[in-house]
C-alpha cells in the first residue's frame, strides 16, 4: 500500500464504521431506501464538492459555490418559465455563464494576487445578489421535461430509488477522479497546490491552471445547481445557503489537506456521505431540538476529525518508524 | 510615523471615498447633533454600528497573524449575549453577568486555541466546529427565544453614552487600545508575527508557539464576547438565533481590507479597525441611499472588488508585499540581495 | 571539442539586469559550448543567480542579446526556456514533493492514451530512464519520501530528459555527501558525453576542478574572467572571486583555544529509539567539539536531541552536575544552549521580520513576552552585532529575507550570541555561503571559544573541522562511532573513523 | 464476502420495515415533523407548542430541524419515509420544490400535513391538508388597520423580512394591496431588516435620518414584531415617541410586542398563532381512525390586537415563548 492513500482509506473506514454503528441502533438505516436517499439527497452537494476538491488541492478555496447553485436554480426557473427558453439551451447557457464567472474569479486571484478567500467571498455576494435581481420569489419550474427527468429512476429493493440526479453525481465523481488522477490537468492542479513556485519553474502556467480550476468549480456548481433545480423543481434565491461550508467540511473530512497539494475525489465523496449519514441518523432519532441538533453535528464533526487525526498520526508514526529502522541514512527523517 | 501613514494610504483613501459616496447619496451624512446627551447622526451610526465588527476584527487580526482563521466569532457573540442576558434575568448583577459572558468568550477562544495549538487541527476546520455547535449552545441557553432584559447597567453597554460618545464606540476603542498595549507594548506582537511567518524557526528560537496561539485565539474569543454583549445590550435582548450571524465573514473582510495578509505574519490592528469602519460605512450608505434591498449584495460585491483593485493597483508597494508573501517559502529574488 | 567555427551552443552578450536600487548584472558575456561543463562562480550576490534566472526566463533582461545555436532568442517564462531545451536544477526549490517520482519527471508531458494519462507507461518510462543512470527506486512513491540526494538526481534526470541542449545545475551538490556527489557526477559526465552543454554553479572548488572544462567568474554583477579550467590555478581563481588575496585561509594553522575549562554539561546514555543510538558526551567550557560524519549519519540528529527538538527517550543530561529536563528547545535555551540549524530558510530565519527582530528573537523569547526588550536596547544589540559580525545590510529594519545567505547566517549567529549562551551548536555554519563569509565565521568560532563558550560544530568540511576542533566526535549509521582528541585530529583520521577501518579510539557501545 | 453478508442484512432489514408499516395503529401514532429551524422566537414557540399538543394526545412526534434549509427538509422527509412513520408534518421553508418528495410520500401512503405555510404545487393530492394562516391576509389586515387609523393618509416606512423569503413577499403583497386604494398612503422607504431586532434597529436608524429626523414618517410597518421592537428602540433614541409620533404596526403577536403596547410604545400587531400542530394532529387522528378527510385548508385566525388587551395577552403568552 502507498502511504499517500492513507487518509483516503481512513475516511472510508470511518464511513463504514459509522454506518455500522448507526445500523446497529436503527436497523432500518440499513436499507436500500436509505442508501438511495443518501445518494439522491446529497447529489448537489457531492457535485459541488468535487469542484471544491480541485480548488482546495490547488491551494485555494471557493466560497461562492452555494450562491452559484442558487443563481443557477433561479436562472433556470426564470429562463424556462418566463423567457420560454428550451432546456437544451438553458442548461448549457448557465454552465457557460458559471464557467466565465469562475474564470473571472480565477483571473482576479491570479493577476491581482488577492487571496481566494476574499475574491470568492465577493463572488458569493455577487452571485447571491444577482439572484435577487432576477426575482426574489421562489419560482416553480413547470417545464414538462422536469417531470420526465425527476420521474426517471431505477427502483431498488425495499422502495429505494436510484434517481437520475444520483446517477449524475456518481458520473461527476467518476469524471472527477479521472480528471484529477488521470489527466495532465490534474497533475498541474496538484503541482500548483504543492508548491506554486516550483511548479512555475517546471514550466506550468500557474495563471491558466488557476483560472481553469475556479472555472471548473463554478461550472460544477452550476451543474449542482441544475441538479438542485431538478431536485426541487424550483428556483429560489435563498437556496443552498452555507453549502460552501458543507462542501469544505466534506472535502476536509475526505482527507484533503486545506493547505493544498494532497487529496482525493473519492475521499470527498466519502466525506459527503458521512455528513449525509450524520443527518440521517439525527432524523431517525427525532428527539433533538434545534439547538441540540447543532451541538451534536458540531460534536460529531469534532469526533470525526479527532479520530481521523489519531489514525493518521498512528499510521504515520508506524510508517516513519519502519522507514527509519529499515533505511537509516538513505531516507530522510521527517522532522 | 510618516512610514505608517504611507502604509495606511490605501485604507484611508478607501474610507474617504466611501464616506464621500455616502455624502453624495445623502447630503446630511456629516450632520451631527446631540440627542438625549449622546451624539446623533449618520456618521455616529457608522462608528456605533461598526463597533461589533471592529471588535471582531481586532481579535481576528491576531488569529490571522498566526496564519489561522476563526470562523466561530459570530457564534461566540451569540453565546456571550445569551449568557449575559440569562444571568441578569436570573437576578445576578450586571457586572457579574458581563464578567461571566466575557469568561465564557475566553473559554470558547481557549477551546479553539487548544484544537489548533495542541491538537494541530487546521484552524478553518477547528473553528468550524464551534461555528456550528456554538450557535446551538447559545440557543440552548436561551431555549431558542429572544431573552429580553431590563437591567439598566447591562443596557448601558449598548445604548449608553459617556460624554456624548456611544458606549459601543468607547468599548471598541478601549479594546483596540488594550490590544495594542498588550501586543505592541509587550513582545507578544513580535512573537505572534514570528510564528505566523515561520513557526518552526520560531520554535527553534525558543518561542512558545503553542502559548502564543492560545493567547491569540483566547483574545479573539474575548473580543467576540464583548461584541456579543454590545449586540445584546443594543437591542435589550439576547437573540441567539441571529446575533452575529455571518459576521465572521465581515470581520475577515475587515482584516484583509486593513492589509493584513491571510497568509499570516505582519499584522495591522488599527487598519483592521479602519477596515471594519469601511464596511460599515458601506452598509450605512446602502441603507441611506434608498436602493431596493435586492441590490444590497451586488453593491457590496462591487465595492469589495473596487477596494481590492485599489489595494493592488493604486499601491504598487502593497502589490510587491503580497507577491513577496505569496512566494515566502521559496527563494528570495537574489537581485535584491545586498552584495 | 569546442570548435570555434561552429556557433556556440549558447552565447550571451552584454546582459544587464537591475532591480530597484541594485544593478544585479551589467554587461555580462557568457558562452557555452556543446559537451562542456562550464562552472559559473562568484561570491553570494555576485549575480550568478540573476544570470541563471535570465537564462531560464524567470527574469527578463534589461539589455543584451541571447543566441542559441546562432539564433536570437527571447525568453518570457520558464516554459519558453523549457521549449528551447534549457533545463534547470536548483539547490532548494527543485521538484514537487507531493507528486510521485514518475509524475515529477513527466509533469506537463505525461504519456497519454485517449486523452488520459497512461500511468502504467509513465511509471515504466520513468523506471527505465532512472535505471539508465543506475537509480532503482519506486517511481510511484511520493518524491518527498526520498532523500534530498535522490530528489536531486531525479531533478537532473527530468531536466536532461526534457531539454536535450542545455542543463543548468544551480548548486545541486550543496546538501549531498561525497558518495552522492560522485553518483551525480557520473550522471553529469554521461550527459556531457551526450553533447549537452552544462552550466554548473557551486561553492565547492574541489568539485569545479573535478568536473568543469571552463570557469567563468562574476563579481558584483560584472564579468571578471572566463578561462579554461586547466589554465586557472586554484589560488588565481580565489583571487578572481574575492578580488583580493586571502592569506588567512591558506595560512590556517592548528591554533586551538585555551583548552578545557570545567565540565559544563554531560549527556549519559542519551538517545532515542529509531532515531539515534544512545551516546555519552561531556562538554567543557571553552571547548570546540567538531561533529563529523556523512549526511544522514546522525550529526543533525545529535544536535536536535541535545537541543530538545527531538525528545530523547532514554538517558539523562547533567548541567553543572544537576539533572536537567530537555523536552523542548525552550528547555535547552533556559539551560543556556543555542542552535543554528543547517536549513536556514525553514528552520532559521523568520523571513519577513527585520534583521533587528531576528537578532533579538531568541533573547526575547527567553525573557518571556511580558518583558519586552526596550526599543533602544533592541537597536543597540542589533547594531552591535551588525558591526561585530560585519552583517551587510543597509538598514537593521530591512526584512532578513532580502539579505544574502552568508549575512542571514551571521544574523542567526547574532541571534544566539545575543543570548550569551554557554553551549552553542552550529550545524553546517559555512554551508552555501561565500568564501569571505566562510573565513569570517571560522574566525568567529575561534574567538568565541576563546571567551569560554563551548561550541559544537557540525560540518562536512573535514579541513575546516580539523582547523578549529579540540575534539571530534565521529558518527556513522546514526551512532557515535568514535572520538578524536587534539593531536589525533586530521582529515585522514576522521575519514578512517567514519569508514570504521582504523578507529583510533575505543568504539562506543553499540546500540541494542 | 462481507458484501454478501451486508446485502443479506439489508434484505432482512427491508423485510422488517414492511412488517412495521402494516402494524401501525391509530392509537400509537408516530409522526415526523420537518420543522424549518429556530430562526425566531415565534418558530421556537411553534416547536414547543407542537410537542405539548402531541404529548396531550399521546402521539410520538419526531422533530427534524432543518436549520432553515430546504434541502435538509427534503432529506428529513425521505428519512421519515424510510422509517415508515404514520404521517408527516411539514412546515415548508419555501413554497416551491416539494412535488417530487411528496410524491414519494404519497406512494408510500403516508399522509402529509402542511403547517404554517402552504406550498405551490399543481397537484393538491400531494398533501392531506394545510393548517396555515394566510400571510397575504396578515399584511392586508395590517394595511387596513393603518388606513383606518390614519384616515388613508400616511407616509410609511417598511421593514421587510429576509429578501426572498415567502412571509416577506406575502406580507408586503397584502399590505401593498390594502394601501393601494388610498392615494395618499405611500411607502416612502423600504429595506430588509432580516426579521431580526438588531437589523430592524439599524435600518430604522437610517430611515429616521434619511427622512428629516423622522419628521416625515407617519408610520412604520414591520414584517415581524422582532424588527419592530428594534425599530421602537431606534425611534426612542432619536428623541421621538413610538406609538404617537410614529405609529407602529407589525405581525406575529409575540409577548414582547404586547409589553410595548402596554407601555404605549406600539399600536397594533396581527397574530400568527404558534399552535398549528393542534388542529393538524386532530385531523390526522380522525383520518387514521375512520378515514375522515379534512378540508384542504384549515385556516388559523389572523387577529388584530390593540393596546387595550395587551397586558392580559402578554400574561397569557409569556410562558409559551
Amino acid at each position: 500500500m502507498n502511504r499517500r492513500h492513507l487518509p483516503l482509506l481512513v475516511t472510508i473506514l470511518v464511513f463504514v464504521l459509522v454506518y455500522a454503528l448507526c445500523a446497529a441502533q436503527y436497523p432500518k438505516m440499513l436499507s436500500f431506501r436509505v442508501v438511495g436517499n443518501l445518494l439522491t439527497d446529497n447529489a448537489f452537494l457531492g457535485i459541488a464538492a468535487v469542484g471544491m476538491t480541485f480548488v482546495i488541492i490547488s491551494g485555494g478555496i471557493d466560497l461562492s459555490v452555494g450562491a452559484v447553485i442558487a443563481f443557477t436554480t433561479v436562472f433556470l426557473a426564470v429562463a424556462l418559465d418566463s423567457w420560454g427558453l428550451a432546456p437544451g439551451l438553458a442548461f448549457p447557457l448557465i454552465v457557460a455563464i458559471a464557467l466565465l464567472f469562475g474564470a473571472g474569479m480565477g483571473a482576479v486571484i491570479h493577476y491581482l494576487k488577492t487571496p481566494p478567500f476574499i475574491v470568492t467571498l465577493a463572488g458569493m455576494f455577487l452571485a447571491r445578489g444577482a439572484c435577487f435581481l432576477l426575482t426574489t420569489d421562489s419560482v416553480p419550474v413547470t417545464h414538462p421535461l422536469y417531470g420526465t427527468l425527476t420521474g426517471f429512476y431505477f427502483r431498488l429493493p425495499g422502495g429505494g430509488r436510484l434517481s437520475l440526479i444520483a446517477l449524475v453525481m456518481l458520473g461527476v465523481v467518476t469524471l472527477g477522479i479521472l480528471l484529477l488522477h488521470y489527466t495532465r490537468f490534474g497533475a498541474r492542479v496538484y503541482a500548483l497546490g504543492g508548491n506554486a513556485q516550483a511548479a512555475r519553474m517546471m514550466g506550468i502556467r500557474a495563471g491558466r491552471t488557476t483560472i481553469l480550476v475556479y472555472a471548473l468549480s463554478a461550472g460544477l456548481s452550476a451543474i449542482a445547481g441544475i441538479v438542485f433545480s431538478l431536485y426541487t423543481s424550483a428556483g429560489y434565491s435563498l437556496a443552498a445557503v452555507g453549502v460552501e461550508l458543507d462542501t469544505i467540511a466534506a472535502v476536509v473530512i475526505g482527507g484533503t489537506l486545506l493547505s493544498g497539494g494532497q487529496g482525493f475525489v473519492l475521499g470527498t465523496f466519502a466525506g459527503v456521505l458521512i455528513q449525509g449519514l450524520i443527518q440521517t441518523y439525527i432524523t431517525f432519532d427525532g428527539t433533538l431540538s434545534s439547538w441540540w441538533t447543532k451541538i451534536v453535528v458540531g460534536l460529531l464533526l469534532f469526533a470525526f476529525i479527532l479520530l481521523h487525526r489519531i489514525l493518521v498520526y498512528l499510521s504515520a508514526r508506524r510508517a516513519a518508524g519502519i522507514a527509519a529502522g529499515g533505511a537509516a541514512g538513505v531516507r530522510e527523517q521527517p522532522a | 510615523m510618516t512610514r505608517h501613514l504611507k502604509a495606511a494610504a490605501p485604507q484611508l483613501a478607501a474610507l474617504f471615498l466611501v464616506l464621500l459616496a455616502n455624502w453624495i447619496v445623502f447630503p446630511e451624512f456629516f450632520h451631527i447633533r446631540v440627542q438625549d446627551g449622546r451624539l446623533y447622526g449618520s456618521l455616529v451610526d457608522v462608528f456605533n454600528r461598526g463597533a461589533p465588527v471592529a471588535l471582531l476584527a481586532i481579535g481576528m487580526t491576531l488569529v490571522i497573524a498566526t496564519r489561522g482563521i476563526d470562523l466561530s466569532v459570530g457564534a461566540v457573540m451569540a453565546i456571550a449575549g445569551a449568557t449575559a442576558a440569562t444571568l441578569v434575568n436570573d437576578g445576578h448583577g450586571a457586572m457579574t453577568a458581563i464578567a461571566a459572558a466575557l469568561a465564557v468568550g475566553l473559554l470558547c477562544g481557549l477551546w479553539n486555541g487548544i484544537l489548533v495549538a495542541l491538537l494541530d487541527i487546521q484552524p478553518i476546520i477547528a473553528t468550524l466546529i464551534l461555528m456550528v455547535a456554538g450557535r446551538g449552545i447559545a440557543q440552548l441557553i436561551t431555549e431558542g427565544q429572544i431573552v429580553t432584559f431590563v437591567d439598566p447597567a447591562l443596557i448601558f453597554m449598548g445604548s449608553g453614552a459617556i460624554a456624548g460618545i456611544p458606549m459601543p464606540v468607547i468599548l471598541a476603542f478601549l479594546a483596540l487600545c488594550v490590544t495594542l498595549f498588550l501586543y505592541r507594548r509587550t513582545a507578544l506582537g513580535l512573537l505572534t508575527e514570528a510564528i505566523g511567518i515561520n513557526r518552526r524557526a520560531s520554535a527553534y528560537a525558543g518561542v512558545n508557539a503553542r502559548a502564543v496561539l492560545l493567547v491569540a485565539y483566547a483574545w479573539c474569543g474575548l473580543t467576540a464576547s464583548l461584541a456579543g454583549i454590545i449586540a445584546a445590550a443594543d437591542i435589550k435582548g439576547a437573540d441567539a438565533n441571529n446575533a452575529g450571524l455571518w459576521l465572521e465573514l465581515d470581520a475577515i473582510l475587515a482584516v484583509v481590507i486593513g492589509g493584513t495578509s491571510l497568509f499570516g505574519g505582519r499584522f495591522r490592528l488599527v487598519l483592521s479597525f479602519v477596515g471594519a469602519l469601511i464596511i460599515q460605512a458601506m452598509n450605512t450608505g446602502i441603507l441611506l441611499s434608498g436602493f431596493k434591498p435586492e441590490f444590497n449584495l451586488i453593491v457590496k460585491a462591487f465595492v469589495i472588488l473596487v477596494l481590492l483593485l485599489m489595494q493592488s493597483g493604486a499601491s504598487g508597494a502593497l502589490l510587491d508585499r503580497l507577491a513577496l508573501i505569496r512566494s515566502r517559502p521559496r527563494l528570495a529574488p537574489e537581485g535584491k540581495e545586498v552584495s | 571539442m569546442n570548435s570555434a567555427r561552429q556557433p556556440a551552443l549558447l552565447d550571451l552578450r552584454g546582459i544587464a539586469k537591475s532591480f530597484p536600487g541594485v544593478h544585479a548584472l551589467s554587461d555580462v558575456d557568457f558562452t557555452l559550448h556543446k559537451g562542456e561543463v562550464h562552472a559559473l562562480l562568484g561570491e553570494n550576490g555576485a549575480g550568478k543567480s540573476t544570470l541563471i534566472k535570465v537564462l531560464t526566463g524567470i527574469h527578463r533582461r534589461d539589455a543584451g542579446t541571447m543566441h542559441l545555436e546562432g539564433q536570437p532568442i527571447d525568453l518570457h517564462d520558464p516554459a519558453d526556456a523549457q521549449r528551447l531545451g534549457i533545463g534547470t536544477v536548483y539547490q532548494e526549490v527543485n521538484l514537487l514533493p507531493n507528486l510521485t517520482v514518475a509524475e515529477n519527471i513527466y509533469l506537463g508531458r505525461q504519456p497519454t492514451r485517449l486523452g488520459f494519462v497512461d500511468r502504467r507507461r509513465m511509471a515504466r518510462d520513468a523506471r527505465a530512464l532512472l535505471a539508465g543512470y543506475g537509480l532503482d527506486i519506486d517511481v510511484n512513491a511520493a518524491l518527498g519520501d526520498f532523500s534530498v540526494a535522490v530528489q536531486q538526481l531525479v531533478a537532473i534526470a527530468r531536466a536532461a530528459d526534457l531539454s536535450a541542449r542545455i542543463l543548468i545545475l544551480d548548486e545541486p551538490t550543496a546538501s549531498l555527501d561525497a558518495q552522492e556527489v560522485a553518483t551525480m557526477f557520473a550522471m553529469v559526465r554521461q550527459l556531457k558525453a551526450q553533447g549537452l552543454g552544462i552550466v554548473f554553479v557551486t561553492h565547492f572548488l574541489d568539485q569545479v576542478y573535478e568536473i568543469a572544462n571552463r570557469i567563468t567568474v562574476l563579481r558584483n554583477g560584472r564579468l571578471v574572467g572566463s578561462h579554461a579550467t586547466a589554465d586557472l590555478p586554484r589560488l588565481d581563481l580565489v583571487r578572481l572571486m574575492l578580488g583580493k588575496e586571502l592569506a588567512e585561509i591558506e595560512s590556517a594553522d592548528h591554533a586551538h583555544g585555551p583548552g578545557r575549562g570545567g565540565l559544563c554539561a554531560s549527556f549519559r546514555d542519551f538517545g532515542k529509539r529509531r532515531y539515534l543510538a544512545p551516546f555519552d558526551l561531556d562538554i567543557h567550557e571553552g571547548e570546540v567539539i567538531g561533529i563529523a560524519g556523512l549526511l544522514g549519519s546522525g550529526r543533525t540528529e545529535t544536535a536536535k536531541l541535545i537541543f530538545g527538538i527531538e525528545r530523547a527517550d532514554r538517558g539523562e543530561v547533567l548541567v553543572d552536575g544537576a539533572s536537567a529536563r530537555l523536552a523542548a528547545p525552550r528547555d535547552a535555551i533556559a539551560l543556556g544552549f543555542g542552535f543554528c540549524p543547517e536549513d536556514r530558510k525553514t528552520e532559521g530565519i523568520v523571513g519577513e521580520l527585520s534583521v533587528r527582530e531576528n537578532i533579538i528573537l531568541a533573547l526575547q523569547a527567553r525573557r518571556g513576552w511580558i518583558k519586552p526588550i526596550p526599543a533602544a536596547e533592541q537597536k543597540r544589540i542589533a547594531e552591535e552585532f551588525v558591526r561585530r559580525l560585519d552583517i551587510r545590510t543597509t538598514d537593521i529594519e530591512k526584512p532578513i529575507e532580502l539579505l544574502s545567505g552568508g549575512n542571514q547566517q551571521k544574523a542567526l549567529l547574532a541571534r544566539w550570541l545575543a543570548t550569551n549562551p554557554r553551549i552553542l551548536i552550529l550545524d553546517e555554519p559555512t554551508r552555501g555561503i561565500d568564501v569571505g563569509a566562510h573565513a569570517e565565521i571560522i574566525r568567529l568560532i575561534r574567538e568565541l571559544c576563546g571567551r569560554g563558550m563551548s561550541l559544537l560544530v557540525i560540518s562536512s568540511e573535514l579541513d575546516e573541522i580539523t582547523v578549529y576542533s579540540d575534539r571530534v566526535v565521529v558518527l556513522a549509521d546514526r551512532r557515535h562511532v568514535g572520538e578524536l582528541r587534539a593531536a589525533e585530529i586530521s582529515p585522514r583520521s576522521i575519514m578512517a573513523a567514519i569508514a570504521g577501518t582504523d578507529a583510533p579510539v575505543a568504539q562506543q557501545e553499540r546500540p541494542a | 464476502m462481507t458484501l454478501i453478508r451486508s446485502l443479506r442484512r439489508l434484505l432482512a432489514a427491508t423485510a422488517l420495515s414492511a412488517v412495521a408499516l402494516s402494524a401501525a395503529h391509530a392509537e400509537d401514532l408516530t409522526i415526523g415533523f420537518s420543522q424549518i429551524g429556530s430562526e425566531s422566537g415565534w418558530r421556537a414557540a411553534e416547536t414547543k407548542v407542537s410537542k405539548i399538543e402531541a404529548d396531550k394526545r399521546g402521539i410520538d412526534l419526531k422533530i427534524a430541524d432543518a436549520q432553515q434549509k430546504q434541502e435538509n427538509q427534503i432529506k428529513a422527509i425521505r428519512s421519515f419515509i424510510a422509517q415508515g412513520v404514520d404521517a408527516i408534518f411539514l412546515a415548508p421553508v419555501v413554497a416551491t420544490g416539494w412535488d417530487a418528495v411528496l410524491a414519494e410520500a404519497k406512494e408510500a401512503e403516508i399522509p402529509v400535513v402542511l403547517l404554517d405555510r402552504t406550498i405551490d404545487t399543481p397537484d393538491e393530492s400531494l398533501y392531506l391538508t394545510a393548517v396555515t394562516s394566510d400571510t397575504v391576509y396578515e399584511g392586508k389586515v395590517a394595511g387596513e388597520w393603518l388606513a383606518e387609523k390614519t384616515a388613508g393618509k400616511c407616509a410609511i416606512v417598511e421593514l421587510q423580512g429576509t429578501v426572498g423569503s415567502s412571509p416577506a413577499i406575502n406580507r408586503k403583497k397584502g399590505f401593498d394591496e390594502a394601501i393601494a386604494v388610498h392615494a395618499e398612503m405611500k411607502i416612502i422607504r423600504t429595506q430588509s431588516g432580516d426579521f431580526t431586532r438588531a437589523k430592524g434597529k439599524e435600518v430604522m436608524e437610517s430611515f429616521l435620518k434619511a427622512e428629516n429626523g423622522g419628521k416625515n414618517i407617519c408610520a412604520v410597518y414591520a414584517h415581524n414584531d422582532d424588527m419592530m421592537i428594534g425599530a421602537i428602540q431606534a425611534i426612542k433614541e432619536a428623541g421621538l415617541k413610538p406609538g404617537s409620533d410614529i405609529l407602529t404596526i407589525s405581525i406575529d403577536a409575540v409577548p414582547d410586542i404586547f409589553k410595548a403596547m402596554a407601555d404605549g410604545e406600539a399600536n397594533a400587531t396581527v397574530e400568527l398563532t404558534p399552535n398549528m400542530a393542534g388542529p393538524a394532529l386532530d385531523a390526522i387522528i380522525a383520518y387514521k381512525k375512520d378515514g375522515t378527510v379534512p378540508p384542504k385548508w384549515i385556516q388559523t385566525e389572523s387577529r388584530l390586537y390593540l393596546p387595550d388587551t395587551a397586558a392580559a395577552e402578554y400574561d397569557a403568552r409569556k410562558d409559551l415563548y
